[in-house]
């Protein structure tokens, strides 16, 4: 099977501006990064405070929330797909088959990736870090944002990750967006219908081009991620 | 108001959902979002009034739908025909076999290598239809229940050698990628019926009532029918105009 | 008139195996020196660690210029007024400068004061041609310098030194011997604790001794 | 709609031995824990030599590694089902639709998460842990393990994620396994019948039996990793 | 009869931005001790993690008991020949014991005998009512006891010590000084970087100053 020629063609498409798969790569985008933007802080902050305060069952906490990393994103697509549909009980809101709804679905799915490495890294970082900060005066926000900023290395590497895991995701996309072509359709649901087609050196093209769309964000991201963290 | 068309992967993969689309939408001016979902999987969202019309092949759970007052009512739109398909070199020797029943016997007889789509979309109930017609319960190793869409089962049909039941749209797009040719083909039992259902305003009063309506009167009207009976794969018809004049 | 800045009331702190502090009673003048010694693994850092809210104390109560203090709910206003130097400082992983100014940002200084508050504590710790590197790659008197630049700049009501000269070179022992002379006279309080005798034995600074859990003058 | 009952009733299976049930958990197990056994030591080992030793284009590579992380997995399927294919160059191994084929994809996906994961873990972790290690006597070998002990919790924490990814994944397991009743199908595939049927809840029930699984096989994986990296 | 243990030539390592050693030469005898002193920064841990092979020189050469040493290809059998102790010790999070057991293992010390010499290092250190605490929690000077220990145990021909006396009480500084002597009658040979005058000070100690990048007996 030939991939050179699917590839070229999808990169062609790309740089004269198919309005189609501009269309894919712009849900994609837009649904992955906003996503990752509103779930991170609340995220972030939980693993840091999972890592930082000492409390029963907190082990428990961290084994389950590593479990829940096992979780098929299809059947989180499920359960929104049952509160978002018109029976359910936020169908009001009519958010079934929009892009907003794979936001939502991508949040669920970053959640547990962003708290676990963030938990992760935090973890691993010197307690004197926390320590230094709180007795040069930094209030407790402050202080957790400069062990953050210590560890952000590891902090992006969450970031990083979450963003990889959704951006990559079908099962939940699928059944929460519809794979409506022209509004929820991005890239992994088009290589499943390409997939489904049979037109498998087409759905590989586009892999190729999401890998080129992931390391322009990675490259993005390892801006602020920077060699602070390389020792 | 858009309007949410459910359909099954079978029809968009067939090329002809690209063309009957934009069509509708020039003619009616109503914008069309379609939702694509196995079968089972596009009557349940529309049970749940999450999309207004449904297009699909499962006739017998078409009229289910429409008898627990799900949907308004089912029309036949278009047919085309399930074909039996297997390996060049036929090991059960079905080629030419009129009655696909028949078929059926022989490849059970032979304990042979037999790809179900096993996820009862309208394919795998007509193959259910056909194994209980042989009296016969499809049980034996090389009898393989895969649970995927009809591309990917004729696919791995073609790389296993294995006979399978596929509809002729599909087989068409597909010939040449599955390395397999129609054995048997023609028995009236192996027809293919494609409908569509508005759903049901009563049950969901939400639904957009004139969309589905529009839909409806337009895909089983003339100009509808037309398109059906002109489209082509690699110059094969593959889909017949069947909208009977509606009640 | 002598003020009490900090005094400190019975304070106990046990381990699950063992009970470290069984009791320190402290009272530390104002604008005073005190050197705490005692063996390794005594409780000093402990000590010291529980009096700057780093960590919680078993028991006892604790008094900051006459202000009883909540050990268990550390006032934020109180971590102002003190500040706690590790016996091995840890140094943020971005440049010296910001270190320094870390505090300064913490209290609100403006930039431009910052900047000359920091230039000086610079040129004090004698790390003006390190200013590109970056400080975990420092010599290990040169970070222990650094931390005490940072820690200084600040100005606190009282200073807590975990053992400050441990890794210094004799230029940088005796300015610090220096330091804590100066911080007396500028109303600081400070408490050392360390094994260095050049410290212990300074003239004004008091010895306080920690012994099998409990704190003697010496 | 009702969880409760088909969850009950998945439950109810799994006790009762259902071995229906049964072979899709083991396949689920035996492929997800094969690929990771087979895929950790060597991508660990890449992590870590990554993370210490440092040559031109190391900033690149570890960007890249990144960016590999979004890569759909059903592109994985993809490229592995054309290699397996019998006209692929290793057609004639004839693994396509069996769960050694499912493994190797696991394998393809498992391994930048586990490089990405140790990197992160070992850049993480005080270099004096190596030079202690060297110093007293260690040879490489060893005192790379020393370092990768002192970080397990980070190290657990990628093998535990790469199991996540691997388990919960659906495009590759279908593509290059097949679904197959009683041989290739596992707990995703399962679900991905499930809802193409429109049996939502009976998707939603297999998603809590993998939980509960993944829940298992964490607090196996958590003993090794331990207090230790709790600080 | 004096044989060279160590020797080195024209040791050089620079920055980018500066030139730290600028030609470093040296000769140890064997089974004598040296005290390498030097102002902060001057470049003392950056020698002695050289001669250990823990960090690369940018140019020189080495013979180390008379036999050549690669510098860019430290040889293996060299690290078992040498031990270093860093200025501030890492103790792995594991256990007290398996810390100074830890060197052991790697030189194949069988385990009877290993727990022997596991059990003497732990009284030596005078840590022995510590060995259930987690080794990161004990105080700074029982860090370097223990990790003197687990130095000292490994009996090597070179013993490269960097401020091993910084943190510890007034016992434990004897003792260490008591260690110097001893070893130099077991015929080890020690270089300890220090700022401790009692340890510049001591006699049978060769002193060796570092200043500006070279290095000179004082
Ligand atoms: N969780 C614990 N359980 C038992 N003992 C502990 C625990 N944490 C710390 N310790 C012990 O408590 C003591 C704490 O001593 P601390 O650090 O306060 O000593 P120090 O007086 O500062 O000693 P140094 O002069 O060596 O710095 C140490 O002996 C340490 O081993
Ligand atoms: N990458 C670098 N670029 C520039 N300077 C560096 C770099 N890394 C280390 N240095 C400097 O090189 C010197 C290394 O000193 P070293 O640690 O060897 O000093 P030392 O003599 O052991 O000092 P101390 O007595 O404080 O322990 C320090 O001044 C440090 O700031
Ligand atoms: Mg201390
Ligand atoms: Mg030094």
């Amino acid at each position: 099977m030939d991939l050179l020629e699917p590839t070229r063609y999808a990169f062609y498409l790309l740089f004269t501006g198919d309005p189609a798969l501009w269309r894919i790569i712009f849900t994609s985008l837009y649904c992955s990064l906003a996503a990752i933007a509103l779930i991170a802080p609340p995220a972030v902050a939980l693993g840091f405070l999972i890592a930082i305060v000492s409390f029963p069952g907190r082990r428990a906490l961290v084994v389950f929330s590593q479990a829940l990393l096992s979780f098929p994103t299809v059947v989180v697509g499920l359960v929104i797909y049952m509160l978002l549909s018109r029976q359910g009980p936020l169908g009001f809101l009519k958010l079934l088959f929009t892009p907003e709804a794979i936001i939502i679905g991508y949040m669920v799915i970053a959640f547990p990736v962003l708290v676990v490495f963030t938990l992760s890294a935090v973890q691993g970082a010197d307690p004197r870090v926390h320590e230094t900060a709180r007795s040069l005066g930094a209030r407790r926000l402050r202080a957790a944002w400069t062990t953050l900023f210590e560890v952000r290395f590891g902090v992006m590497a969450a970031v990083v990750n979450s963003f990889g895991r959704v951006v990559s995701e079908v099962g939940c996309a699928i059944m929460v967006g519809g794979n409506i072509a022209g509004l929820t359709r991005n890239i992994p649901t088009a290589i499943a219908l390409e997939t489904s087609k049979g037109e498998f050196a087409q759905g590989i093209a586009l892999g190729f081009v999401l890998i080129v769309l992931a390391l322009g964000v990675n490259v993005a991201l390892s801006v602020p991620q920077g060699e602070g963290g390389m020792k | 108001q858009e309007l949410r068309l459910g359909t099954t992967y079978t029809v968009e993969d067939s090329g002809l959902l690209k063309v009957l689309v934009p069509a509708f939408e020039r003619a009616r001016s109503i914008k069309v979002r379609a939702v694509l979902a196995g079968t089972g999987q596009v009557l349940r969202i529309a049970e749940k009034g999450d999309v207004d019309v449904v297009f699909s092949h499962s006739p017998a759970d078409e009229e289910k739908f429409v008898a627990a007052g799900f949907g308004v009512a089912r029309f036949d739109v278009m047919y085309n025909d399930f074909v039996i398909v297997g390996p060049a070199a036929d090991p059960t020797g079905i080629r030419g076999e009129k009655d696909a029943v028949g078929a059926f016997k022989k490849i059970h007889a032979r304990r042979a290598k037999f790809v179900s789509r096993g996820d009862d979309s309208g394919t795998h109930k007509k193959e259910q239809f056909l194994w209980r017609s042989a009296g016969l319960v499809p049980k034996w190793p090389d009898y393989l229940s895969t649970g995927q869409g009809m591309v990917r089962v004729l696919l791995m049909a073609g790389e296993l050698q294995a006979y399978t039941l596929c509809d002729r749209a599909t087989f068409s797009a597909q010939r040449a990628k599955a390395g397999l040719e129609i054995l048997s083909s023609g028995d009236p039992r192996l027809r293919n019926e494609y409908g569509v259902i508005a759903v049901n305003p009563a049950q969901h009063p939400h639904v957009n009532r004139q969309g589905a309506q529009a839909f409806v009167e337009w895909i089983t009207s003339e100009a509808g029918q037309h398109l059906i009976s002109n489209y082509r794969i690699g110059g094969e018809q593959v889909f017949f105009p069947g909208a009977k004049s509606r009640r | 008139m002598s003020i009490v800045a900090l005094e400190l009331k019975s304070i106990t702190k046990s381990f699950p195996q063992r009970e470290l502090l069984r009791g320190v009673d402290l009272a530390l003048q104002s604008s005073n020196s005190y050197v705490l010694t005692g063996d390794n693994g005594c409780g000093k850092t402990t000590l010291m660690r529980i009096v700057a809210g780093l960590e919680p104390a078993s028991g006892g109560a604790m008094r900051f210029e006459g202000v009883a203090i909540d050990l268990r709910r550390y006032p934020e206003t109180l971590r102002r007024m003190l500040v706690y130097v590790h016996q091995q400082p840890y140094l943020f992983h971005t440049s010296i400068a910001h270190n320094i100014a870390y505090g300064l940002k913490m209290r609100g200084v403006p930039k431009h004061q910052r900047e000359l508050l920091v230039g000086e504590a610079i040129a004090w710790a004698g790390v003006g041609h390190l200013t590109d590197v970056l400080p975990h790659k420092l010599s290990g008197g040169e970070k222990q310098r650094v931390a005490l630049a940072r820690a200084k700049v600040l100005r606190p009501r009282l200073m807590l030194l975990d053992e400050p000269t441990a890794n210094l070179d004799s230029d940088a022992r005796r300015q610090t011997l220096a330091l804590i002379e100066t911080l007396r006279h500028e109303d600081v309080t400070v408490m050392i604790a360390s094994h260095d005798r050049e410290i212990i034995a300074m003239p004004h600074v008091e010895r306080l001794h920690l012994e099998a859990g409990r704190v003697s003058a010496a």
